[in-house]
């Protein structure tokens, strides 16, 4: 009996990192949709794009390695050496930002003021060429992630939980540190949005391209900088979810697990992005773990989704999404 | 301050020509000039194009797929099609567009202040001219906490009016300030406009339909139908002059008609064909 | 059994008739705001009865009211005598009211014709088959519906935009093609939500008269929402005036232009 | 020339584990043509088709190549052979699925045009419980054994078997699926936690396997109770887990590392003269060894059915004959140069699986190698063959296929 | 003349609501379709069959049936290949079950089933719009592929989970199964489609046409003018899902023969049939048509050019495909954001105007 109990305290914490690292990834979604109303697919291709230049960098792979030996009959890899793991992650950042120019600057500025589902469309596009470039780029190779992140059971924690309960807790001290860092993130995104003069903008300019425009704030700004930042927050997320499974293709797929997350929270919400991944994380590991087994498992994937949705019936805008305004 | 004689030219539009979605041809060839400190109204029916000429004028065809074809839009000396819009914000050329667009999630008072954002003379200042807007529109002050898209229409519309203020123009493009006001309001928002015309320098190009009243506060007004520019005086003039008073200003001979008498009779008669 | 009391005359001449639709004591708030504070006031049969105030004061709320948009918190609507339960928009709608409304909210992916065709959708019965099969009800219906919507597009001189997606028509135009949709539901009650708000003279007159036609060869009983204060004063029959959600004044033209609660809030100068 | 053409795919989830693959196949046929001048003094060709993966670019492949002279297919993908089955019967095209696809297809009785030898995933999951008998001194009963597997019709292959096989040697089977790709598996992990079985056995691919492993790192599953099908037992599939992961098991049915004579060819005669497919980045590794033991079984077959034809230009019929006929002995894998790479051959009419011989590899972290740690292994046929004989007369049934007399 | 309305009066108001309005359009869509019917099953074989016709003719109904969702109600759904699996599904019940019956018949009642499971999912719009009903719609998506995978009935109990469809002839001729030859496939879908077209060509521009492009437009002002929200957003559901269910059926029966249902209707196919829905052209039945064919063939022909022609390896030619195709979607929305559909009848209206400018 206590056991159960044990057990699942145990699954419910590891239900809420495992949301925290669904989080991570929504915020970036909510970043951009708040900015621009646009609904980013390529949220998911992003993480693995900045997770794959994150490895290729660190390791002194030698981009469009494949394409030149294709082209030129070479066969080069890598340059020989490696960049440690501060400089690539900062090095990346700076690509990151390179990115968001180049998106805006091809793609967003000619789609001002279409509507939301051409954006959106326009993003799984986005997505196609980012992975397609990805994989030119760096390989197809599934990559180990190290940026020294520590990883594994936690032993203090277990420890003292077993003195206390007499039941080690099995937490990952890589999802304590994604909690931490997405805690982190979080509160800077929050402040930025409702307090600062961009945030404001920013939050404009997802109302009404046009009006924005009108009274002064460029768009090319606002979406730089928060394609920038959004693609920060994919880095963070790659970072994460790459040390956890490797960098591959798959990584592009969290982006599934983030949008029952982000319309549980709230499309327009930082801080509902992270509560929806609480909800959702706990949710399904319970679920699945009390009830999969009944039903013969693998819930997971449609369970967040259905969570969300009754949620969302209750509340159409999502927990803490903004009131959509319906007026005649 | 304005000098009806010798007035300094601010803004010329030099015969454009707009094409929206390359086939559909609005403008044909509109010619205007702004002068500096003036009140300039841009009179004309539906469909005439003065939204469009305005949108020209600040750039913001291209996000409906409109582009200039032809002619130029020349402020201060420099081609607007070579400035985007925020920067031509920066330099003083602002507009209040036509149906208000509101920021619906942002508070009034946070739509007010985005009118600010292109300022960097300090919070200060922002809050001193936030207070004048309010002073100008109490009712605004009520709703400051309410999201603008729960707000009445009116609201809006001065809210809209409240945001350009905000950002410290040298130029205001007005389109349809008194759409949808109550009459009272209408006629404050012309004061308005005339205090911030006399007061503070700020030029003056509106696009409006209520001829009557646009052409008692602005001193220079162009009629423009069917993408052309038909006529233009001096404001006085234009409020004598016959065709406008019939078609525009709705009186004949004996003073304002009744508009219950209207379907007696059908007029047809019009500038151009 | 229409009429509470008799009718009355109006100076033209024109017979109204009995009370066809009353408000009482509605009151309709949104969390703190109080959008409307215990109005009443009736609208007679045959009648074009105007709602002006400042802005804010509650209009539209109004009309969302009677439209069935908004569900008051008090109050009760009364409509051909019977009170009116609580309703969705589209049964109200099909009790014969309908209307324009202040943004204009037209559908902007449909073609003018095929708005106005909107119109009559509570007509057109034809089954799914028939509809997929374009064929017997189907085919019929859309013809007859059609003639219909033919002499609206006739009356309101729109013959020539029939085929133009109404995105592309300006302010004015897709005022008019408003007015042709909710006309095309030869309603018993048309409400009407600044029909003239951004239009020069020129089209007010027009825009009047269709009003009065429409008042006069069908007999359609108009409430509407005006700015203009010539239109108002010269079309309608009585005037409701609204002020922060409460009535200031109810009366014919000329009372309420003299009443001096309403030169406060809304006239500013007396109105000749 | 001879046309054998490879289905790969190398970009998608499974990107990474497919262009290995494709690379040793590729890579053993560059041999062939450079070092003997293909098979029978026919050049071998292999154009490749990507199919990410996904059945219907696989068809479209499958129905691109088949009008050019392609004998066999081998596409490494269940579902792939799942649309392929019908149509080669149709089209007379030889469909080799080595370690997947459709494990009844041994019946050649029944599936005339399919391979599937040296061994399909019964007799992996035979050979598995196999082993764990043999650790556990023939007695399994009252054991538990976890299966987790992947979601989709190959994770689900090897539960019928093992379901027989629990019943028989009174073990308990608990099957725990993972949705596809499998970048998430806390709670099935923790189930396993919890239940503690004594075993856990797993049917992944992909991320999926990455992940596994390091789950069960996590929860400190002990590594050498862990044992995957050959599919979760690539150099990849542990990478991640890093030091975690070692002890890890998993079966195979080819021999792993380049400590074989052929190597040395290869070396000289496919990467030293740069014609190594991609570079040669794989060579040597796990999921590469078995693309191109895939390509040596093929090759073989070519031989064969060249012999039993009598001439080097053979048609799909005759491959087809020649895998009914071929054999691969102990000596003649020493003498292609992979001495004990591979389980020994028999194939005939009605067999079409082969022996059905695995044996079990084992990661050492520290190496970061797999060492072979058992022989060959036989499965339990005496369960196996009453399923298959099941599996394929329904299929025969359904779709109305008489299956033929084999003599 | 080229491309002129004038001189093509129409006195009627049948006439005026004709399909082709203009006499240039009325043949090209005659010659199409004698081409469609009358040549092209002489002359196709396995290859073209399966690379290009079938899947395109399939999945131009699957994106008929999308574009009444989501192009004419304004509902954005990700659900289609949940919904094309229950088609698929519900024909193999029924070819397993009652093997005598036609298997026409089975493909319309896998339809007839799909749009009930559609009315179903749909409910949620009543209250979620947006993206956020896009998103619930994957809860669809997702649930239906888990059932499908799980509950063994569904897949008569087979060892693997996967459905291979027996062989099933109309007039004698194999359409299902592998003895059925390119034509004959060929053959079924185009009649389906065929029909399917006419059907949505009608729904469309009659009274629920009208309603369901009112609620697209402005949800609110529809109701208030007389739609019933829920009428209009389950009959969308319902007449979508039929068609969706329909390209389901025959996507498994007749071109794919065996399925898996996670990997062929998995949330890919979802997005397949959006994009072609949005590069056709939303609310536009040509669309539709333009869409499925852009996406079904480009692919195919970039593979061919990159590996066939250029040589490339074939990983670096997917790769630089997958650029390609996102690089082309990106550019087509910039170039016209309402569909190949849209710039067709810009062309038109140049053609028109021509040779003046405007
Ligand atoms: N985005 C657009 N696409 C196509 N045509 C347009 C577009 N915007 C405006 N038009 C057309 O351009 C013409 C001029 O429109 P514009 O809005 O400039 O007129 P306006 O004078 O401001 O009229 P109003 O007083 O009604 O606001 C109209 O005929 C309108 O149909
Ligand atoms: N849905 C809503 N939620 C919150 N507040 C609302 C809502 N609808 C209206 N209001 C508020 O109710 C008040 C009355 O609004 P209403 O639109 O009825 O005014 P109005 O008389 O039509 O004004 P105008 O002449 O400017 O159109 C306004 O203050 C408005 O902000
Ligand atoms: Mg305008
Ligand atoms: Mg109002």
């Amino acid at each position: 009996m206590m056991d159960q109990f044990f057990f699942a305290a145990e699954v419910l914490a590891n239900g809420l990192m495992t949301g925290v690292m669904y989080a991570l990834v929504a915020l970036g979604f909510v970043l951009i949709f708040k900015a621009s109303g646009v609904f980013n697919y390529a949220q998911g291709v992003l993480a693995l794009f900045a997770a794959l230049t994150l490895v290729g960098i660190q390791q002194g792979q030698i981009p469009f390695a494949h394409l030149i030996n294709a082209a030129f009959g070479t066969s080069l890899h890598h340059f020989g050496w490696t960049v440690p793991a501060v400089l690539a992650i900062a090095l990346t950042a700076g690509v990151m930002v390179a990115l968001a120019f180049l998106i805006e600057k091809l793609v967003l500025q000619h789609l001002v003021g279409q509507e939301p589902i051409i954006l959106f469309m326009a993003t799984i596009g986005l997505a196609y060429f980012l992975e397609g470039l990805g994989d030119v780029m760096w390989g197809a190779d599934i990559k180990t992630l190290d940026v020294g992140l520590p990883q594994g059971i936690s032993d203090s924690i277990e420890g003292a939980t077993a003195e206390w309960f007499g039941y080690g807790f099995f937490i990952d001290r890589l999802d304590i540190w994604a909690t931490v860092i997405a805690a982190l993130l979080v509160a800077a995104l929050v402040a930025f949005a409702q307090y600062t003069k961009q945030g404001r903008a920013m939050r404009a300019v997802a109302d009404d391209h046009q009006a924005a425009l009108s009274v002064g704030i460029s768009l090319r700004f606002i979406w730089v900088m928060v394609w920038s930042i959004a693609g920060f927050v994919a880095l963070v997320a790659g970072i994460m979810w790459g040390t956890k499974s490797g960098v591959q293709f798959s990584l592009s797929l969290i982006a599934l697990k983030a949008l029952p997350v982000l319309m549980l929270g709230g499309f327009t919400s930082i801080p509902g992005a992270i509560v929806g991944g609480l909800i959702i994380g706990v949710g399904e590991k319970l679920f699945e773990f009390f009830i999969g087994p009944m039903v013969g498992g693998a819930t997971e994937n449609w369970f967040a989704y259905v969570l969300a949705l009754i949620f969302l019936v209750f509340r159409p805008q999502g927990l803490f999404g903004e009131r959509i305004i319906e007026r005649v | 301050m304005f000098d009806a004689d010798t007035p300094e030219t601010l803004l010329e539009v030099n015969n454009i020509e707009v094409i929206y979605n390359h086939v559909i041809l609005v403008l044909k060839g509109v010619s205007l000039s702004v002068p500096k400190g003036g009140i300039t109204a841009l009179l004309g029916g539906n469909g005439a194009g003065k939204t469009t000429t305005l949108k020209a004028i600040s750039n913001l065809l291209a996000s409906e797929r409109g582009e200039v074809t032809k002619g130029s839009i020349v402020y201060r000396g420099e081609r607007v099609a070579d400035r985007n819009p925020a920067a031509l914000v920066k330099r003083g050329v602002i507009q209040v567009m036509e149906g208000r667009h509101c920021f619906e999630h942002l508070t009034v008072e946070e739509n007010l202040l985005t009118g600010a954002y292109t300022r960097a003379d300090g919070t200060a200042a922002i809050k001193r001219d936030l207070e004048m807007v309010y002073d100008y529109f109490p009712r605004l002050r009520e709703r400051r906490k309410s999201q603008a898209g729960y707000t009445s229409g009116g609201e809006q519309q001065m809210v809209a009016m409240g945001r350009a203020l905000m950002s410290r123009p040298e130029m205001i493009l007005l389109d349809e300030p008194s759409m949808g006001l109550a009459p009272q309001l209408v006629e404050q928002i012309f004061q308005i406009v005339k205090a911030v015309n006399e007061g503070e320098g700020v030029t003056f190009l509106l696009a409006e339909q209520n001829t009557n009243v646009a052409l008692r506060y602005a001193h220079y007004g162009y009629i423009l139908e069917n993408g052309r520019i038909v006529m233009d005086g001096p404001a006085a003039a234009l409020r004598e002059n016959p065709d406008v008073k019939e078609f525009y200003l709705g009186m004949s001979d004996e003073g304002r008609k009744s508009f219950r008498d209207v379907r007696s009779y059908r007029r047809r008669k019009r500038w151009l064909a | 059994m229409l009429d509470k009391t008799e009718g009355y005359s109006t100076a033209d001449g024109r017979q109204i008739g009995g009370v066809l639709m009353e408000m009482k004591n509605i009151t309709l708030r949104f969390g703190g705001v109080v959008a409307i504070k215990d109005i009443s006031f009736d609208i007679r049969q045959g009648e074009i009865r105007a709602i002006i105030g400042p802005n804010g004061a509650g209009k539209s709320s109004m009309l969302n009211v009677i439209s069935g948009f908004y569900h008051p918190q008090e109050g009760e609507v009364w409509f051909k005598g019977y009170r009116r339960g609580p309703m969705k928009p589209y049964e109200v709608a099909r009790l014969g009211i309908a209307r324009t409304f202040q943004n204009i909210a037209l559908f902007d992916g449909m073609s003018v014709l095929d708005n106005i065709m909107t119109g009559r959708l509570n007509r057109m019965k034809s089954g799914l088959l028939s509809q997929a099969l374009w064929w017997g009800a189907a085919e019929r219906e859309e013809n007859e519906n059609r003639e219909q919507v033919e002499k609206i597009i006739d009356f309101l001189e729109i013959q020539n935009i029939r085929k133009t997606p109404v995105g592309r028509l300006p302010y004015g135009l897709k005022k008019r093609v408003e007015l042709a949709r909710a006309l095309a539901a030869e309603p018993q009650i048309l409400l009407l939500d600044e029909p003239m708000a951004g239009m020069n003279v020129e089209e007010k007159e027009d825009m009047s008269r269709f009003i009065l036609d429409v008042n006069d060869e069908f007999g359609t009983t108009i409430a509407l929402i005006e700015h203009d204060m010539g239109v108002v004063m010269d079309l309608s029959d009585r005037v409701v005036v609204m002020d922060y959600g409460r009535k200031i004044g109810d009366g014919n033209p000329d009372e309420v232009r003299r009443n001096q609660d309403v030169i406060d809030a809304y006239l500013g100068v007396a109105h000749d | 020339d001879l046309v054998v053409p490879n289905l790969s795919y190398r970009t998608g989830p499974y990107g990474a584990n497919g262009t290995q693959y494709a690379d040793g196949f590729n890579d053993y046929f560059t041999l062939l043509n450079e070092r003997d001048g293909g098979i029978g003094g026919e050049i071998i060709q292999v154009p490749e088709c990507e199919t990410a993966y996904n059945t219907e670019k696989g068809v479209e492949c499958y129905e691109a190549t088949k009008d050019t002279g392609a004998l066999v297919y081998n596409p490494l993908s269940t579902g792939i052979t799942y649309q392929l089955i019908p149509k080669v019967g149709v089209d007379k095209k030889v469909l080799y699925t080595p370690g997947y696809g459709r494990t009844s297809a041994k019946n050649g009785k029944v599936f005339e045009w399919v391979f599937n030898a040296p061994a399909n995933y019964w007799d992996g999951a035979s050979v598995a419980i196999k082993y764990l008998l043999e650790e556990n001194g023939g007695d399994l009963s009252g054991k538990k054994i976890a299966l987790v597997y992947h979601n989709s019709a190959y994770g689900k292959e090897p539960i019928r078997t093992l379901e027989e096989l629990a019943a028989k040697h009174g073990f308990e089977l608990n099957a725990i699926p993972v949705e596809a790709p499998g970048q998430e598996q806390k709670s099935q992990w923790l189930q396993i936690r919890r239940d503690k079985p004594d075993y856990v056995l797993m049917w992944g691919w992909g991320v999926m396997n990455q992940v596994a492993i390091q789950e069960a790192a996590n929860i400190r599953f002990p590594m050498e109770n862990f044992i995957g099908i050959w599919w979760a037992g690539s150099e990849i599939d542990v990478g991640p887990a890093g030091a975690g992961a070692d002890g890890y098991k998993s079966l195979t049915f080819n021999g792993v590392g380049m400590d074989y004579p052929l190597y040395d060819d290869l070396k000289t005669h496919v990467l030293d003269t740069g014609k190594a497919s991609q570079g040669g980045e794989h060579v040597g590794s796990a999921v590469y060894s078995r693309g191109m033991y895939a390509a040596v079984v093929i090759a073989e077959a070519i031989r064969k059915a060249q012999e039993l034809a009598g001439t080097a230009q053979i048609n799909p019929e005759q491959l087809r004959e020649g895998f009914e006929n071929l054999e691969i002995s102990t000596e003649r894998l020493a003498e292609i140069g992979l001495p004990d790479f591979g389980p020994e051959i028999a194939l005939s009419c009605s067999n079409h699986g082969g022996s059905g011989m695995a044996r079990i590899q084992q990661w050492d972290a520290s190496a970061k190698t797999w060492n072979l740690i058992t022989e060959f292994t036989e499965p339990d046929n005496e369960v196996l063959d009453p399923l298959i004989a099941a599996d394929s007369e329904a299929y025969a049934k359904e779709a109305g296929i008489t299956p033929r007399e084999c003599n | 003349m080229l491309y002129r309305e004038a001189g093509d009066f129409k006195t009627t108001y049948r006439d005026d609501g004709q399909t082709f309005p203009i006499r240039l359009d009325r043949w090209g869509y005659y010659v199409t379709l004698a081409v469609a019917f009358g040549i092209i099953p002489f002359v196709i074989n396995d290859y073209w069959a399966s690379a290009v016709f079938v899947p395109f003719l399939i999945y131009a109904i699957a994106a008929l049936g999308l574009n009444i969702l989501t192009g004419y109600a304004g509902q954005v759904s990700l659900g289609t290949g949940g919904f094309m699996a229950v088609g698929a599904y519900a024909v193999y019940k029924l070819m397993t079950a009652f093997p005598d019956i036609s298997i026409v018949i089975h493909i319309l009642l896998a339809g007839g089933i799909t749009a009930m499971v559609g009315v179903l999912f749909g409910l949620p719009s009543l209250r979620i719009k947006g993206f956020y009903l896009a998103v619930a719609t994957l809860a669809a998506q997702f649930f239906l592929v888990w059932l499908f995978n799980k509950v063994p009935w569904f897949y008569n109990y087979s060892a693997s989970g996967q459905i291979t469809a027996p062989e099933r002839t109309i007039l004698g001729q194999a359409v299902t199964g592998p003895a059925s030859t390119a034509s004959a496939k060929y053959l079924i879908c185009l009649v389906f489609v065929f029909a399917l077209a006419w059907i949505a060509r009608n729904l469309t521009r009659g009274t629920l046409g009208r309603k369901w492009m009112a609620i697209r437009d402005m949800d609110i002002a529809a109701e208030i003018i007389g739609v019933n929200p829920l009428t209009a957003k389950l009959s969308a559901f319902a007449v979508s899902s039929f068609f969706i269910g329909i390209a389901g059926a025959l996507l498994f029966a007749v071109y794919l023969g065996a399925a898996e249902v996670g990997e062929a209707f998995g949330i890919n196919k979802s997005f397949l049939v959006l994009f072609m829905v949005i590069i056709g052209g939303l609310g536009s039945i040509f669309g539709s048509f333009a869409g499925a064919a852009f996406m079904v063939m480009m692919p195919v022909f970039l593979k061919n050019v990159l590996v066939g022609s250029l040589g490339w390896p074939t990983d670096l030619a997917a790769h630089i495909e997958l650029m390609i195709v996102g690089a082309l979607i990106v550019m087509f929305l910039i170039v016209e954001p309402h569909g190949l559909a849209r710039l067709w009848s810009l062309t038109k209206e140049k053609l028109r105007l021509w040779p003046f400018p405007h």
